[in-house]
């Protein structure tokens, strides 16, 4: 019994939020948001580098294996920082690759995630008709059903954007594609995948709700009204001290389901996060005031994400039923 | 006690109701927060006013209809019933218009209002400072005495409609040396391509210059666009303010439009056996049916005299916390298309739901944060002692 | 449009305050609770002097009409002042009795109903096994379902008391009956009566949030703690402006209600005043702390009747799909 | 990162699993806020203590175990899931106990903690005050020096178990010249049963006497019942403070337990297509899988040598809440049978529902409001400065 990151871990983190404070990551969203994915691939690069990708790709293919508190920890980070990208759709890409076995295709990506040279986006029946940043993408993989029962198809056809709430996120229906597989693997690995997408999101979102909390308790401190600063004021306080408790429940959740990755675990722990993650949004934007509703103001990048992140690979709905489902 | 509409109420409905019909845009305007969407809606309000529909409860002679409270509720039940364009406007018509009312002078009063219900000039409201938000007695811009006239200086910020609109209106602070902040104000307004106006427009979370900051470097402004007495400013905008908080800026007509639009979705996408979309869908209906109701009650009073005054509190909170409830059910029915933006090609045709739930999040924010609100409603209401907050 | 109550409406809501304030209705609730009905037939008695069963019961049976906008403004100062007894019941049961048109058992009862002299307990499919104080009841109708339809029970046999969380709501499972009348016509006049007995829980439930709001209101400006009053502490302030802005919003959909009784009126009255009294108990126990969770002090009359209130003749959820079910 | 249990943890909990199949009540208890109630509890005390179950974490001279953090919660689990009664002498054991670890003599361990172990003596906590709730530090009662010991004087209130208690402790002044509330405090233990003490039995919600109030009339208490330094009291009590609101008064497995038997109710009584419903039992499950992995991790931060601190308050505010969600979500499941208290011969067999969520709705005000735990989170957690609340 040890329910806490190791010394390794808790370094490797930092050392992703040193990188990425030193990374402007900020104008890396904005450039992003336009569809300049310059600044974004240089920085998913040196996320590469310390090793991000390469968590959930195995060793026989360069990685260094499944390692599932090592990609929350990740994760979270790259969620408080804002990241750009089909970083969920990559590692979950790689699951589902590496799961379902068909060499070729294993051999053909999943040493070029781990290396960070490859990006790549997915669609799943489960999680609606949308890819993520397909456009930036090297390949789409798509699951659909045909006939006797779903496969796998390949496609570098992203379709036209359809702008979402987030501009960050750039969505589309990705067109067409050639056929990597068919059959019950491809059903079962496509399961695993949306499992590993969802638990990636929840640790994303996890870490949009902690850089949301920590943006509005430094703007509270300074900020201030009737001569004293806002966060003085015991409403303001409270709401705080809910959005806090709220990511503080949701983390251990979180880092259960990463000890497991049984689909009830990462359910639970998508449905704390991402309620969290929006009810905190919702707090930071009125803690703030009208200068967090504007675009310029960098808290923004955060507010537009909580809400893509708290349905985006599993809404809280399908989650709760997933949840009990699961009981036996 | 009784619902009951006159005969006369049921008129003026049937002719709202035909008139809209008659001359409703074909397809959805575009997004009054773009330079093509504001010009679009300028051109509406020219033809709402060419029929005297802009400003129905004013008097007659500034181009209204003079309609009663309840009419002018039946009319805006009607307005958004028909799924009518935003009011570009608002801002003059329901904020400025008020005062004017109350405590312009006659000359101010021809010279502005019709220019205003026509659509010729319309208004940027211009309340807020960088420092001042809820402590808006906090003020620092300034008005400097000068002949004929004061000379402004000073920044402005969040200012609604400003990156398109043609004036503005706001307090400036023209006796640094009264005794109180919220004394030594003065009530003034001005052109916004005056010179010395700089104008900055600013996008809100969708990105679109819903508002803007306004940098004023000795802007000159006759006597005549001063309202009521100098230096008597708060007492005169606090009118507006109450008016901004309370019946007119959300008419029932809104939510209970937006509630029948939420139901024929949730017919459309939701499996009726989930009644945890039903039960949400529900308290939308029966939160805008409230609403209405109470607006109805609100009118009542006022037809019998009475002031409305800190009970508009109650009104800014439930109809913000409505409209963001509303909204957030709205994107959870529907599902994967929730998450895009009301530009994308897939985005449902006439819904408008993205850009609704971005503009009710705003709500609990604007036209005084529903903190404050909550505060006025204890001590005024309740009578509870104030705090420091 | 004239969406309040006139001159009359509001003297008699006053002079019904003004007969309860005088009748120390905290001691009847108590006498209540133990089975003593004593006390609250002497009060039952007053209530009707004043008119308030006569709102429920035609004139050609001695009442003064059906009349729901001043039976509301009753319920509502019933529930202000935590009136105990079959109240709902007894109207409700007029109201079956005269849409039933069976003449006997309407000459039989409603007079009396009128009068004050008697008092009756109901029990019909949609609202459970339950009626209340029927112990206290000369009688009680129940309308169960028997082969080929419904039928309208009589009974005097009230069955053992099942206590309820409320101590002086007194409930059970009324035994046996003879039969008053069978078929369609019973049917509909249980939903007429389930109606009007929603209306009346709605209003009798606003008003227990009123008393909740008045109480705590005058609580907290006098408690002291850190050498101010509570009242004084800004989310204090905030829980009780919600509690207000619940009931003032509950408040038009009940008078709203009064004036259609159509279903979906009703139901949305009774959801809005549920929820409000429920959530408003829930902040009046918070803000009293320790003393509001004793039995001794009287907020227990209001706090424990709220929960049972939110749920009596018609659920949140039911009336909430009643709500869709009827917007045609 | 683990959540494994060693084969020692594995073995503790078989153990506890095994005693508690084979001692367990046939039938529940009364309830302990009544006098038969509270002798069985107590009777069930002393079944715990023969075979040392009744303070597992303590160590083996005062009747414990020597049980490691994580054992003391997998004991809770079993103890829970079995459905095992109510904890009669939680104050003794989870408020008195760590007090007199961490201040107490060895003289007062080796007197106390055996005969608390073994139930023989039942303690009462008397922190309250009619005039001193939030306000700790405010008390007013008062102990003064006499030869060999000290008289107390005043009134304690809200005292829990007090109604059927041996012996009460608590905090009283005794230099009521010291120069801040909070100092001049002495920490002291004394019978219900001794002169001078009134014992007032006060009915809570459902009447039944789950607290009292306690007069007190020179009442004397000799040296040897002063826990730590006299003047000292107050950072003597916070330590207790601190575990009442932590670790140790609501254990995950309650939660657990209470959840499991959420999704038996829901199972039995609900349409599984009822949405709504099914999404607040499943918050249940969430919410109590939650709890216990954050007390994981704080068990794992206690094993580091950490300290907990104001984190506790986060627990306090996050199971008082969940524990009113999670029965109110039984109640709305039982639907009509919602209404019944558990002494009526319809409700449910081994539910304890109504109980259940009456005792909840008293845990966002003991130990500390959920307000003053909010303040704390946000002063201590994320800095935010200290206001007049």
């Amino acid at each position: 019994m040890q329910f806490l990151l190791d010394a390794e871990q808790r370094e490797f983190a930092r050392t992703l939020d040193r990188l990425l404070a030193a990374g402007d990551t900020p104008a890396v969203v904005r450039a992003w948001s336009t569809g300049d994915h310059g600044p974004g691939r240089l920085l998913w690069g040196r996320l590469a580098e310390a090793g991000v990708f390469a968590l959930a790709v195995p060793e026989k293919y360069e990685g260094l294996g499944l390692l599932p508190v090592e990609l929350a920890a990740a994760f979270v980070e790259l969620g408080r920082h804002a990241v750009p990208g089909p970083l969920v759709e990559t590692v979950a890409a790689a699951a589902l690759l590496d799961r379902l076995g068909v060499a070729a295709a294993a051999e053909e990506w999943l040493p070029h995630i781990a290396a960070g040279e490859a990006r790549l986006s997915l669609c799943l029946p489960a999680a609606g008709p949308y890819a993520l940043d397909a456009d930036a993408a090297d390949a789409v993989f798509v699951v659909d059903s045909e006939g006797e029962g779903d496969r796998l198809l390949l496609t570098r056809e992203s379709g036209p954007v359809q702008p979402s709430v987030d501009p960050a996120r750039r969505l589309s229906r990705p067109v067409g594609g050639s056929v990597v597989a068919r059959g019950p693997e491809v059903t079962e690995a496509a399961a695993h995948a949306a499992g590993l997408a969802a638990f990636a999101t929840a640790a994303q979102a996890l870490g949009v709700g902690q850089a949301l909390v920590e943006r509005t308790t430094a703007y509270v401190k300074q900020r201030a009204q009737f001569g004293v600063p806002i966060g003085s004021f015991q409403t303001v306080k409270h709401q705080l001290a809910d959005a806090l408790l709220r990511l503080e429940f949701a983390r251990p959740l979180l880092f259960g389901a990463a000890l497991t990755l049984e689909p009830a675990d990462v359910a639970a722990a998508k449905v704390a996060c991402g309620e969290a993650v929006y009810a905190v949004a919702r707090t930071a934007l009125q803690l703030h005031g009208a200068i967090g509703y504007t675009a310029e103001y960098d808290l923004s990048l955060w507010l537009t994400k909580a809400r893509a992140l708290r349905s985006a690979w599993g809404t809280p709905s399908a989650c709760r039923a997933r949840v009990l489902a699961d009981l036996g | 006690m009784d619902l009951a509409f006159t005969a006369e109420e049921d008129a003026f409905r049937l002719d709202a109701r035909a008139w809209l019909a008659a001359h409703l845009p074909a397809a959805p305007l575009p997004s009054l927060e773009t330079a093509e969407g504001f010009a679009a809606h300028r051109a509406w309000e020219r033809e709402l006013a060419a029929d005297r529909w802009s400003v129905v409860s004013w008097p007659e002679p500034y181009g209204g209809r003079g309609a009663s409270v309840v009419q002018w509720l039946v009319f805006e039940e009607e307005y958004f019933a028909a799924g009518a364009p935003g009011r570009v406007n608002q801002n003059g018509i329901n904020l400025l218009a008020p005062t004017l009312f109350e405590h312009g002078t006659e000359e101010q009063r021809a010279r502005i209002l019709p220019a205003m219900a026509s659509g010729e000039v319309i208004w940027a409201q211009a309340w807020s400072e960088p420092g001042s938000g809820s402590d808006l007695a906090s003020l620092r811009s300034t008005a400097t005495r000068v002949d004929g006239g004061w000379l402004l200086n000073g920044q402005k910020t969040w200012s609604s409609r400003a990156a398109f609109a043609d004036r503005a209106f706001g307090l400036f602070r023209s006796d640094p040396g009264a005794d109180r902040p919220h004394r030594g104000l003065t009530y003034l307004m001005f052109p916004l391509d005056a010179a010395g106006v700089t104008v900055r427009p600013i996008g809100r979370l969708d990105g679109k210059p819903a508002f803007a900051e306004l940098f004023l470097d000795d802007v000159f402004v006759p006597d005549q666009d001063v309202i009521g007495e100098p230096g008597q400013g708060w007492a005169v905008a606090m009118s507006t303010a109450g008016n901004e908080r309370g019946l007119t800026l959300r008419s029932p007509g809104r939510f209970t439009a937006a509630a029948d639009r939420l139901v024929t979705l949730w017919r459309e996408q939701a499996d009726p056996a989930d009644t945890a979309l039903r039960d949400r869908v529900a308290d939308a209906v029966i939160g805008a049916r409230a609403y209405r109701l109470f607006t109805y009650a609100h009118a009542s009073k006022l037809a019998q005299g009475a002031d409305i005054g800190a009970e508009s509190s109650l009104n800014k909170v439930y109809w913000s916390e409505l409209d963001i409830a509303l909204h957030e059910t709205a994107l959870d029915l529907l599902g994967p298309l929730g998450e895009l933006s009301d530009a994308a090609s897939d985005a449902p045709a006439h819904g408008g739901w993205a850009e609704g739930w971005t503009f009710s999040l705003a709500g609990p924010i604007y036209a005084g944060t529903n903190e404050i609100q909550r505060d006025i409603i204890a001590e005024r209401l309740l009578g509870l002692p104030k705090g420091r907050r």
